[in-house]
């Protein structure tokens, strides 16, 4: 049965294919082309998205089948691995993201980064990157999850070095794909594990299989434990949450897009597609929930003192992915889906508000030195007054919605110890959200580059503003229609949690409360937040630093994996070389020395020799 | 067009000689070009290394890897022996020929000759002697590919193992450390030596696998077929590990890899090229062609050892390339590194590890070339190696990074380059030998590929990255013929690393009749 | 009766015997002389055998050849060995074998 | 005893005495003497083998020609360098190793069965016809081995023409 590749949602697989095929055009041929060749990413992602809507039309129609695709790719003895794309429900909510995001933020590229020197470079790795995300949320089976996954993190390697004659840029860019890389190094293992009890890479078979009680119990845990940590890595979930922040060296473009929106989501999305076999090991599911919990109030914590615009918004977007890894971990796929998209939009709104206002106030992004922009840049305040508030979860703006889907599942699946944990962080984060908008946003402009500061140009603005309306009224999507039976629903075809009316007010009541006392603080300066950070001390200073998590890396990898390479490296010169090759070769030539002294040079010497050896040899023959 | 075709047609069985011979015919050529006529020596040079990569193309992409075995066959009678060891007649043949395997590996000489040649051009001392001795040199790494004769597969061993000591002992660079030293003298000596020590064990097993097999013949083909009942498992296990050691030397088996990273370093840049990119495959090849082929039982019982120093190698060689400040060094240690891999892959004795071994050769053997060419074009406008020294050069040497980067992503297995392919299949059949012990091994060749990353990277950042001192403001770029044979390396990376089919297939139907005659082979 | 016996233990003897004066003496001419007398044990071991052997045919005189061969050779030797020794003895106004050590390592 | 077994036992005892000589005598002069002895004995055992021609060509090349050129080699050096003859430090070890041997030989001897036939004579015109039909090219060679051998011995004992001024005074 052939299937029509470019009928309805069939034609899916067009959307990465186009950004693929823009790399190498805008990266070879950009150059002879107006504009660098810019408007070739943006077209194709722009085809992308169009694409998209007819994708969604198949699913919301009801009709389709998920597209399947295989390609083969290599076939060996008996196995056969394949490129396959497969179209599903958690796909599409992926692909409408993806696209959506890319293309504002490409759009938003073409004027923040005129003027620079490697404008086409620029473009040409955000088709590269905006190619292979598609790639993974697509990629039906693991191994091409990984292919692509790993061609997101050369596309963010080098979108954060994209400043590369800046020292703290190329460490960044270094740090985000070495730390990366060790999640990928546990997500490697997990697929060869699952590939070895399966004999496939597909993710529907490998289920299928595990579901049946195909593979044991062990192997189970210990592959998902695995995927677990590479899904770590790319989330940035504690411990391996340092190298986000330090992302921010990148242009701000490429923060909304990859580090806030899309890149940082695939682990999320990994752990979401894979759930079916997490979820035949409980303690997995725990793993999972107790990672997304602690690093949901340690991230924001962090949050609640950095002073640098762009790392609050990183360590705030850490913080969210905590919270999705959590509701996936209590098995609400939906739900931490619906967040995923709800604060992917509003992060990346924020991430370009803060853009506009670097872009207008000489690239500062301390926020101390800010202040006042109120006045200054009405559109962009608003903005992100908005986006702020939808992160922080005041209805009606679509975060309440997600939140509150989380909330839910949290406490019927765990209980309400959890609950209030995860209420806990919600009031942090309502707390730095307000803090971050009130020192920036409001008071008197600090310095000089903040009296200066003025609106940003159209094409700046109509990105964030369309944005803007989507996280405004994004949330609409959870409440059922008719048909449509609620997002949640959507994704998860029947979702085994119902919403509780009262934990709708509490949560949004402590949101309040967080924004309150954030602004009673920050806004009125009712509070001092100096006296309270003096009252915390040792919390305060240890959050300032990240919790000393980036000095154990830097002292793990400077004083043991580095020392242990020079020290290897000197056993080899020194032991291996010096004393094993060049001593072996050094014994023969001074065993050499001694042994040439048996020619003494006398006649009857060798005379001797020569009797034993007849001797020798006639009794030798004797006994023989 | 069609005549063509036919003069190619006639030519199929000429084709592994002339492989043979041009490298041959080229020295012998420039032997009697007068030393001061520079350009014809180039002309020379480039015109014999194009012929032969072309020819080198030629046979992989003819081979029909549908009927696989062994193709191009051409034996020509050498010497024949008398006495008490049976036929003789044939006791000696140039017995000419390629599989899946060896058709990959000449693709890989042929391309490594070519973009050496075109590095090469800035050899200003003895440049004919210099194109000479190369030629040698690859002459005798043909000869080992395509021969399927014990005793010319060890002539042509040697030959390829030789000129190493002149051309690194005359055109080579000698590195000065803190404290330490390492001359160019030092190192070809220690090379050659290592390197003859290991011949030395490899020509006792080829000896006593001719007396053992009793039928008066050196042909690997005909050994090959009374190999089951001639050779005892005893023999086997007795005279394998010979061949798995002094093969293995060549391969940079740990612990006696020394020889590599020095003889790398000191070498000129096609010479590195050439060394790190064909000659350390030769010993790997060896493993496949003589140790799996002749004696399956002894390969079998020891092969476990082998899959256990190929890990150490893997994690060893990685560390190591840590410590290193030298720019060749990290990239010589990165070759023991990678050489591990192809060790482990030999050593699974499945179709997915021995392939992947086979792909790694191929992969590293581009790789390495394209990253000693880079590190040569960096040494050839700084006249520096060390990496505490260089800084920031992406801005001026914007061409050069970008192909030290794609190198240095291959090397740490970014999909979509050669060695993520390669480095794949070695773990899958590394995890899916030896029960527990393969998937420890095997997740710790992943690990490994995770160090390579660190030390890369690491490489990168500071080397390329970072703003650029006053010191290297003036630098240039790569010209275009630097750029021409850095492109072909960077050219072939993508095509395995995206389409890697065709390669397999050709591997694999080398692979499979190898595999056929393991006992235990899964 | 004499039998061949008898010219094999006097053969050993004097073999012996020249070994002895070889492996011990110091001046040169006697070591020549002992190796004379070693050839000549070689001698009368290949009359004995000439002697009391049966071998027919053409080799009937075999052993007497050999001895005549022998004596050639031997008279060749030590032309030659006297010469050395007289042109060692002008070189080094020594003829003693401790001291003619060239070889030493 | 037979009386041709009592002759070889005298000419063994002229054998061995002479060999003894050579190798014990202080006096080179005595040595060389005593090698004349040991020789006349031998060429007496090759007469009890019935070897009439090897006996006189025994006496004459030893007796006459060896003997003599040593005794030459001796008279053209200063004499007294030979008086200090003096055995070697290993004589012991020299002792040891010709006793083994002589044992060794013997145990072989004993252990080997040896051709018991009887006592044959081979003519002097057979060993003649011998000599130079069948071994005739060997004979040649032979006398160029000799020929070869003057040359050479001539060459090496020839004065070269820088040897002149600094020439020993004997």
């Amino acid at each position: 049965m052939s299937i029509d590749i470019f009928a309805g949602s069939n034609a899916a697989w067009l959307i990465p294919a186009l950004s693929v095929l823009a790399f190498p055009i805008t990266l070879f041929l950009g150059r002879f082309l107006p504009g660098k060749g810019s408007f070739i990413p943006i077209v194709a992602i722009a085809a992308g998205f169009i694409l998209f809507w007819f994708v969604l039309s198949d699913f919301l129609s009801g009709g389709s089948v998920p597209l399947h695709v295989d390609i083969e790719w290599i076939n060996i003895g008996f196995w056969e691995i394949t490129w396959g794309f497969l179209v599903d429900r958690i796909s599409v909510v992926m692909l409408g993201l993806i696209t959506f995001v890319a293309l504002l933020v490409q759009v938003y590229s073409l004027q923040y980064m005129k003027g620079d020197s490697r404008y086409g470079w620029y473009f040409s790795l955000h088709a590269l990157f905006a190619g292979s995300m598609l790639l993974v949320v697509l990629a039906d089976n693991l191994l091409f999850l990984y292919f692509a996954w790993e061609l997101v993190g050369l596309g963010s390697y080098l979108l954060i070095g994209f400043w590369f004659d800046r020292r703290s840029a190329a460490e960044a860019a270094k740090k985000a794909f070495i730390t990366t890389r060790i999640g990928d190094v546990g997500l490697l293992i997990g697929i060869i594990i699952l590939f070895k009890a399966t004999g496939t890479f597909h993710i529907s078979s490998i289920i299928h299989v595990a579901q049946n009680g195909g593979i044991s119990d062990s192997t189970i845990m210990w592959s998902s434990l695995l995927i677990f940590l590479g899904a770590m890595g790319k989330s940035g979930q504690f411990p391996l949450h340092v190298w986000l922040p330090d992302a921010m060296e990148g242009p701000t473009p490429v923060s909304a897009l990859i580090h806030a929106a899309t890149m940082v989501a695939a682990g999320v999305y990994l752990v979401a597609r894979m759930m079916p076999l997490f979820a035949l090991v409980p303690e997995m599911q725990l793993i999972v929930v107790i990672t997304g919990l602690f690093t949901f109030i340690f991230a924001g914590f962090i949050a609640l003192v950095m002073t640098d615009m762009k790392r609050i918004l990183a360590y705030s977007t850490i913080s969210h992915l905590g919270l999705m890894m959590l509701s996936i971990g209590t098995g609400a796929v939906g739900a931490a889906l619906f967040h995923l998209v709800v604060h992917g939009i509003s992060k990346a709104l924020l991430f370009l508000g803060a853009g506009n206002v670097m872009h207008s106030t000489n690239d500062e992004t301390d926020c101390w030195r800010l202040g006042g922009l109120k006045s200054k840049m009405p559109i962009t305040a608003g903005i992100f007054l908005i986006g702020s508030l939808s992160l922080a979860g005041i209805a009606p703006l679509s975060g309440f919605f997600s939140k509150d889907e989380i909330l839910n599942s949290v406490y019927q699946e765990m209980g309400l110890g959890f609950l209030i944990v995860t209420l806990a962080g919600g009031f942090i984060s309502a707390l730095y959200i307000a803090r971050l908008f009130l020192i920036t946003f409001t008071g008197t402009s600090r310095t000089d580059a903040a009296k200066n500061a003025h609106e940003s140009p159209v094409l700046m603005l109509f990105p964030v503003v369309m944005l803007t309306i989507v996280a405004i009224f994004l949330g609409m999507v959870a409440i059922p229609m008719g048909e449509f039976k609620g997002f949640t629903s959507f994704v998860e075809q029947e979702s085994k949690f119902h919403i509780i009316p009262w934990l709708l007010v509490v949560s949004l009541s402590i949101t309040i409360l967080g924004v309150v006392v954030g602004w009673l603080y920050y806004g009125k300066s009712r509070l001092s937040h100096k006296s309270m950070a003096l009252r915390l001390g040792f919390m305060y200073k240890g959050a300032l630093k990240g919790f000393w998590i980036d000095a154990i890396y830097q002292f793990v990898i400077d004083r043991i994996v580095l020392e242990s390479g020079r020290l290897i490296a000197t056993f080899d010169r020194i032991v291996i070389n010096d004393t094993g090759i060049d001593g072996s070769a050094k014994s023969v030539l001074l065993s050499a020395l001694k042994v040439r002294l048996i020619q003494t040079g006398k006649i009857y010497n060798y005379g001797t020799a020569m009797a034993f050896g007849v001797f020798l040899a006639v009794i030798v023959w004797w006994v023989f | 067009m069609v005549g063509v075709l036919v003069v190619l047609e006639g030519m199929d069985s000429f084709v592994l000689l002339c492989l043979l011979g041009l490298p041959m015919l080229g020295a012998v050529i420039l032997l009697f070009v007068p030393a001061g006529a520079l350009k014809v020596v180039k002309v020379v040079a480039v015109t014999v290394s194009f012929v032969v990569a072309v020819l080198a193309i030629y046979i992989f992409v003819s081979f029909d890897e549908t009927a696989g075995a062994v193709q191009f066959q051409k034996i020509y009678r050498w010497l024949p022996l008398p006495g008490p060891w049976g036929a003789g007649d044939n006791a000696i043949t140039l017995s000419l020929g390629v599989d899946g395997v060896g058709a990959t590996m000449v693709l890989l000489t042929g391309i490594v000759m070519l973009t050496g040649t075109l590095i090469s051009w800035n050899v200003s001392e003895a440049t004919k002697d210099f194109f000479i001795l190369y030629f040698v040199l690859l002459a005798g790494v043909f000869g080992v590919f395509i021969t399927f004769d014990l005793f010319f597969f060890f002539l042509f061993y040697e030959l390829s193992v030789l000129p190493m000591y002149l051309l690194i002992g005359k055109w080579g660079s000698t590195s000065q450390f803190k404290g330490f030293a390492r001359t160019k003298e030092y190192s070809a000596m220690k090379l050659t030596l290592v390197l003859v020590a290991g011949s030395v064990l490899i020509w006792i097993a080829i000896i006593a696998i001719f007396f053992q097999a009793g039928i008066g013949t050196f042909s690997i083909l005909e050994i090959q077929e009374v190999s089951n009942s001639a050779f005892s498992p005893t023999f086997q296990n007795i005279f394998f590990p010979l061949l798995m050691v002094g093969f293995g030397i060549l391969a940079g088996l740990w612990p006696f890899h020394t020889w590599s990273p020095d003889g790398h370093v000191a070498a000129p840049t096609a010479v590195s090229m050439v060394h790190a990119g064909v000659l350390m495959k030769l010993g790997a090849f060896g493993i496949i062609r003589v140790g799996l082929v002749l004696m399956p039982i002894g390969a079998e019982t020891w092969m476990p050892l082998l899959i256990v120093l190929g890990a150490v190698n893997v994690i060893y060689g990685a560390v190591s390339a840590m410590g290193q400040t030298d720019l060749k060094y990290v990239i010589g240690y990165s070759s023991v590194s990678h050489m591990g891999y192809v060790l482990m892959g030999i050593a699974t004795l499945n179709v997915l590890g021995m392939s992947g071994a086979v792909l790694q050769m191929f992969s590293h053997g581009i790789m390495t070339a394209l990253f000693f060419a880079v590190a040569g074009m960096i040494y050839d406008r700084t006249h520096t190696r060390d990496t505490l020294v260089l800084e920031g050069m992406a801005k001026r040497m914007g061409v050069i990074s970008v192909l030290f980067t794609v190198a240095g992503l291959t090397s740490l297995g970014l999909p979509g380059m050669s060695g993520f392919v390669a480095e794949l299949l070695v773990f899958l059949g590394v995890f899916q030998s030896y029960g527990i012990l393969g998937t420890v091994l095997g997740s710790l060749a992943v690990v490994g590929a995770a160090l390579t990353a660190i030390y890369i990277l690491r490489l990168l950042s500071k080397v390329f990255f970072g703003p650029t001192p006053a010191m290297w403001e003036s630098q240039t770029d790569s010209g275009s013929r630097e750029l021409l044979a850095a492109g072909i390396l960077v050219a072939i990376i993508f095509s395995v690393g995206l389409w890697p089919f065709p390669y397999i297939e050709v591997i694999e139907s080398g692979v499979n009749p190898i595999l056929a005659m393991i006992p235990g082979a899964r | 009766m004499i039998s061949l016996a008898h010219f094999q233990v006097l053969a050993y003897i004097l073999f012996c015997l020249g070994i002895y004066g070889v492996l011990a003496r110091k001046s040169t001419v006697l070591v020549l002389m002992s190796i004379e007398l070693m050839l000549n044990a070689v001698n009368i071991n290949l009359i004995g055998y000439s002697a009391f052997g049966s071998f027919g045919g053409s080799h009937t005189a075999l052993g007497q050849v050999i001895i005549v061969f022998v004596i050639t050779i031997a008279a060749a030797e030590l032309a030659l060995a006297i010469a050395i020794i007289l042109r060692l003895y002008r070189e080094r106004r020594s003829v003693n074998v401790d001291e003619i050590d060239l070889l030493k390592g | 005893m037979p009386g041709s077994l009592i002759l070889f036992y005298v000419a063994a005892a002229f054998v061995l005495s002479g060999g003894i000589g050579v190798v014990v005598s202080k006096n080179i002069v005595y040595c060389a003497f005593s090698l004349l002895v040991s020789m006349i004995g031998i060429a007496g055992v090759f007469l009890l083998a019935f070897a009439e021609f090897l006996a006189l060509v025994q006496i004459l090349i030893y007796g006459g020609a060896v003997v003599i050129v040593i005794l030459f080699a001796l008279m053209l050096t200063r004499i007294e360098d030979f008086r200090d003859i003096s055995d070697n430090r290993n004589r012991p070890l020299a002792l040891v190793i010709s006793l083994g041997l002589l044992a060794m030989l013997i145990a072989s001897l004993v252990r080997t069965p040896t051709p018991q036939g009887d006592q044959s004579a081979v003519s002097m015109v057979e060993l003649g016809e011998s000599l130079f039909t069948d071994w005739a090219i060997p004979f040649e060679v032979a006398s160029l081995v000799l020929l070869v051998a003057l040359v050479g011995a001539i060459v090496i004992v020839r004065r070269d023409a820088g040897d002149e001024e600094q020439g020993d005074p004997s």
